[in-house]
């Protein structure tokens, strides 16, 4: 995954600065994958048109998940459709974000208790960054989420954890590949 | 012509034995056997003063006190402006029901509809296959006794 | 490329390409899937394979038991024409329960829903624009789109999913500025068509890229049941506003647009496009005759039924909504509901697709998928 | 080591421009579509918004498909830029300075952009995708197509100024003479020629595939056409590459019709300064067209594009090429 493959161990001016310098790329220029689910997506069309305007924030769609940093999964998710998303979210090139827009990609949402045909949340099939509320979330929700997306990777680093943390990591690790 | 104008008008000139059925509110309805309701869908369809070239809906129904399961048709003539109501029964353990397909061509999604989620098979339509759910899913959800499956390709349908 | 014909056939391999187009593709509207068979770039065959979005709304009418509690999920059935979806199942309802709306309600739903018409219309252009590649019209569209939005949402508190509309009546009362904003709006959307016939009908590039397209003629559109501007398009008037009214919509003048096949044959995608476009100067027109016949007081809730006494029966009620015939098939018990089937129009009239796309190129198949105007949530329910 | 710097000039020049045009585009589309466009990122109306993409796509992961053909797949973007960059060499920037003035210099540039097919071709074959492959097979057909009408109406031009160097083609555009005010730019010269800059325009906007000929890349039919397996800078390369190809093209018809590096104004204002300032300009001028065009126009489908390019922009730029013959030969 280009540069960030390498993690450093030490932190100077100039890795701080660097990694200021590209985390605030990576904020700046938030792409979005260009597809729609259910009613959310309407409203998703909404917050890229004119009165609400993504393009502020530098973020634009991209109808190939190759070229795209951040999925909004804007709605329902079927069971039908939860193996799509996951290939998707796969296809999709890394560093890579996802918004769970409404609260069906949320939980389920109205359809969490008769919905026979309906994932239960999209966390189920691939990693959520920023849980959207709402049904659908208004536009301004959205930029919102897209904002609390933002100040999450200006907390990223490229600073490798201090080798007690990695220890501690690895023992973590352990169980799981006993299992 | 109402549904009772459209009976008797069958029963006279096909010599039929149909009896429109009576709800406290709403609607009324016939309720024709499967053995004969091709030709009474074709007659409804190609008679000069019926003329239902129109099939508004067709939807499966569960009977769950009569273990029976149903088809209702929604008929209306855009040329007559009548509508009509028709309904065939057949029983849950052998459900089948002659299609429509070829006299309406929307009947193909809604029977295949059916299907998927009643679980009713139209004998004579081109690709009954499920149309909603996923090929593989099981059980027909519209089925009142229907038991959600627990997981669908590993991925579990609950919360 | 179309197929080769050389002198030795044997030597050359002429093989059809599968194309999957969807569930994710930009133009397929929501998440339907089409299995295309392409010789070169001509579509020789199409299988829509849909249910991507199927919410399981019948079986969630059936298990909640209560009919008020329905109106929410009708709502997101099709959720560019909410209150169209909502509006059809009231008017059910209340058919089999017999209840009469206070005059105020019938005059409001109807402004709402032709509000929501040019919303929904305002909609399907856009993007049947924006499938043709032309992006700014589809943000023209939206533009005006949003001004209505402002005005169901003062109405409703929703922008998208309305919850408004309920058996008998509405959920609130009319907030009081509501005429005045939506004359305002009236006046001021008549001439915004005129810019978009400008951008858009009148472009000689989108002339040619609609014309002869998908032509759907008149008898296969009544075998396949489709209804609305599909159906209008193809030369036949039918209207149920007009031809089997619901509500009090006789009580308004309006014309049923059809499409003549001006630019080219009558039932192409243009006639479809083109139908859209007048349904919503008429609308205006419905919406004018509308705020000036509309009581000014009475109680909106007058006719509500504090909880719902079922009876036994069903009713087969069907309403106009800016994509066709929407009906809901209700077959009600004394306990409640027993079974509510949603005949919705986008599941009817995207059938026909395989029908009307044979031959045509890749291209033309997004602008017939777009001149269809389906969403998504309409088809699976 | 100065011939180091003279080389990199244009690519300074051609990555700085397309940086800044990508963001044109996305002001421009923006105030076209009643929008604001960029407005955060760096502060003034989001002037470092490019920037930052590029910066991201540098970090990002570059995916090669398991079945994509390797070599070609990872080599398509490089051809494409190299071919688009070689092509700038034979570009008189400004009386003072032209990477190369040979004397073939439209010819060796008509050939080099022809590179750009190939290398969209790698590009779609190697990514095994089958959208890619249309895509590819649109580009292949749409750019061959359209070079016939371009290359007749750069011929059209060379029967007028009598040379292949771009550099003698500008030089003899300098001046005020025809009736009196207008400037001895070609289009002037030559009432035919007005009828070759709309063929050349025209043919120009298909050869860099934009809107209303996009199909290559129509988003939504063929997704991202050609460029739909790229991801990270290889992609990015191929959006600066598009952006170059468009100004590459914008220049070639500043020089040939709009007089190039010279003045509009006589020697008024016309030194190798003023000379780079104007030719930018109207460089700059017809790539705003370009994107005024994109921003309006929906899309042609594959089978118009090519009637247009043969049925009639072929035959008339036949005629139009004797016609103006024809008029040299006479006066």
């Amino acid at each position: 995954m280009g540069l960030l493959d390498k993690k450093y161990h030490d932190s100077n001016i100039i890795i701080v600065s660097l990694e200021s310098a590209l985390n605030w790329a990576r904020k700046s220029s938030l792409w979005y994958e260009q597809f729609g689910l259910a009613c959310c997506a309407i409203e998703m069309m909404a917050t890229a048109a004119s009165d609400y305007d993504f393009d502020r924030f530098g973020i634009i769609p991209r109808s190939s998940p190759r070229q795209a940093d951040v999925m909004i999964v804007a709605g329902t998710v079927t069971m039908k459709m939860a193996s799509r998303i996951e290939r998707l979210y796969e296809q999709m090139s890394e560093p890579r974000y996802v918004i769970s827009m409404g609260s069906c990609s949320n939980s389920g949402g109205p359809y969490w208790e008769h919905g026979y045909h309906v994932l239960k949340g999209v966390d189920k099939v691939i990693p959520v960054d920023v849980y959207v509320p709402g049904c659908p979330p208004r536009p301004e929700a959205l930029l919102e989420g897209f904002l609390k997306l933002q100040e999450r990777i200006s907390n990223e680093t490229i600073i490798e954890p201090r080798e007690t943390e990695q220890e501690s990591t690895e023992e973590e690790k352990e169980p799981i590949e006993v299992e | 012509m109402t549904t009772e104008e459209i009976t008797e008008y069958l029963n006279r000139e096909y010599g039929g034995n149909l009896d429109p059925t009576y709800a406290e509110a709403g609607d009324s309805w016939i309720t024709v056997s499967p053995s004969v309701l091709r030709e009474v869908a074709k007659t409804l369809r190609d008679d000069k003063n019926l003329q239902f070239n129109n099939l508004m809906c067709l939807s499966g129904i569960h009977y769950q006190k009569e273990n029976e399961l149903g088809v209702a048709y929604h008929l209306h003539s855009t040329i007559h402006d009548h509508k009509l109501v028709m309904k065939v029964r057949v029983p849950e353990d052998n459900p089948v029901v002659p299609s429509v397909e070829s006299l309406w061509k929307t009947a193909n999604w809604h029977e295949r509809e059916a299907y998927d989620l009643v679980g009713i098979t139209f004998r004579g339509h081109p690709g009954l296959l499920r149309i909603l759910t996923p090929q593989d899913w099981e059980g027909h959800p519209l089925r009142k006794d229907y038991e959600q499956q627990e997981s669908y390709r590993n991925v579990s349908t609950g919360i | 490329m179309a197929p080769v014909t050389s002198p030795q056939p044997a030597a050359i391999e002429n093989r059809t390409m599968t194309i999957n187009m969807g569930p994710q593709h930009p133009s397929t509207h929501g998440v339907l899937r089409l299995e295309v068979t392409v010789d070169g770039e001509v579509v020789t065959k199409v299988k829509p394979d849909i249910g991507y979005l199927h919410r399981c709304f019948e079986k969630y009418a059936e298990s909640l038991g209560d009919y008020a509690k329905v109106v929410p999920y009708t709502d997101r059935i099709d959720y560019v024409s909410a209150l169209h979806q909502e509006m059809g199942y009231v008017i059910a309802v209340e058919k089999l329960l017999e209840l009469e709306v206070p005059e105020r309600v019938e005059y409001m739903r109807v402004i709402l829903a032709e509000l929501q018409r040019i919303a929904s219309h305002l909609l399907g252009i856009g993007t049947f624009g924006l499938d043709l590649g032309a992006f700014t019209p589809f943000l023209y569209c939206f533009i005006e789109r949003e001004n209505i939005l402002r005005i169901l949402e003062k109405v409703s508190g929703a922008r998208l999913l309305y919850n408004y509309l309920c058996v008998g009546g509405l959920m609130r009362d009319i907030p009081t500025d509501f005429t005045s904003d939506t004359w305002e709006f009236v006046t001021s959307f008549r001439p915004k068509i005129k810019e978009l016939n400008d951008l858009l009908t009148t472009n000689s590039i989108f002339i040619d890229r609609t014309a002869n397209i998908g032509v759907l003629p008149a008898e296969v559109a009544l075998n396949y049941s489709a209804s609305g501007p599909m159906l209008r398009g193809s030369g036949v008037s039918w209207d149920l506003r007009k031809n089997d009214p619901y509500s009090i919509y006789d009580r308004f003048e309006f014309n049923v647009p059809v499409g003549q096949g001006e630019m080219g044959t009558v039932g192409d995608c243009w006639d479809r496009y083109i139908v859209r476009v007048r349904e919503m100067e008429e609308s205006l027109k419905i919406i004018e005759q509308a705020l000036d016949q509309m009581p000014g007081e009475g109680d909106v809730k007058e006719a509500v039924p504090r909880r719902i006494r079922s009876k036994e029966g069903e009713v087969y009620v069907r309403t106009e909504t800016p994509r066709g015939e929407l009906g809901y098939y209700i077959i009600s018990e004394k306990s409640g509901p027993y079974r509510i089937k949603a005949r919705t129009p986008s599941f009817v009239n995207l059938s026909i697709l395989p029908a009307i796309s044979k031959g045509a190129l890749v291209a033309d198949l997004v602008a017939i998928v777009g001149s269809i105007d389906i969403v998504l949530g309409g088809v699976d329910r | 080591m100065a011939l180091l710097i003279f080389a990199t000039l244009p690519l300074l020049l051609i990555v700085g421009y397309a940086l800044f045009a990508i963001w044109l585009e996305r002001k421009v589309s923006a105030h076209i579509q009643d929008r604001l466009g960029p407005m955060r990122v760096g502060g003034w109306h989001g002037w470092a918004q490019t920037i930052a993409d590029m910066l991201k796509l540098i970090q990002k992961e570059d995916i090669i498909p398991t079945n994509a053909s390797r070599f070609l797949f990872k080599s398509a973007p490089f051809v494409l830029f190299a071919a688009s960059y070689a092509a700038f060499s034979v570009i008189p920037f400004s009386s003072a300075y032209i990477g190369s003035s040979i004397n073939i210099g439209v010819f060796y540039l008509l050939a080099v952009t022809s590179l750009l097919t190939l290398s969209v071709i790698m590009g779609a074959w190697a990514s095994n995708n089958k959208w890619s492959l249309l895509g590819g097979m649109r580009t292949a057909a749409q750019m061959v197509s359209y070079e016939v009408p371009t290359i007749m109406s750069v011929l059209s031009v060379l029967v007028v100024a009598g040379s292949l160097n771009l550099m003698t083609i500008s030089e003899m555009q300098t001046g005020n003479d025809i009736l009196g005010f207008l400037p001895n730019w070609l289009i002037f010269q030559n009432p035919f020629l007005i009828v070759a800059f709309i063929i050349f325009f025209i043919s120009i906007v298909a050869e860099s595939h934009r809107v209303p000929f996009d199909l290559p890349e129509s988003e939504s039919e063929l997704v991202a056409g050609f460029q739909t397996e790229y991801s990270g800078m290889r992609w990015g390369i191929f959006m600066l590459a598009e952006y170059a190809d468009m100004l590459l093209l914008s220049l070639l018809g500043a020089v040939l019709f709009f007089g190039g590096w010279a003045s509009p104004f006589g020697s008024y204002l016309s030194g190798p300064v003023w000379g780079f300032i104007w030719f930018m300009l109207k460089g700059l001028l017809f790539v705003f067209v370009m994107m005024w065009m994109r921003w309006t126009l929906p899309r042609y489908r594959v089978d118009q594009l090519m009637e247009i390019c043969w049925t009639i922009l072929i035959p008339v730029s036949f005629i139009n090429f004797v016609l103006i013959a024809l008029w040299e030969m006479t006066f």
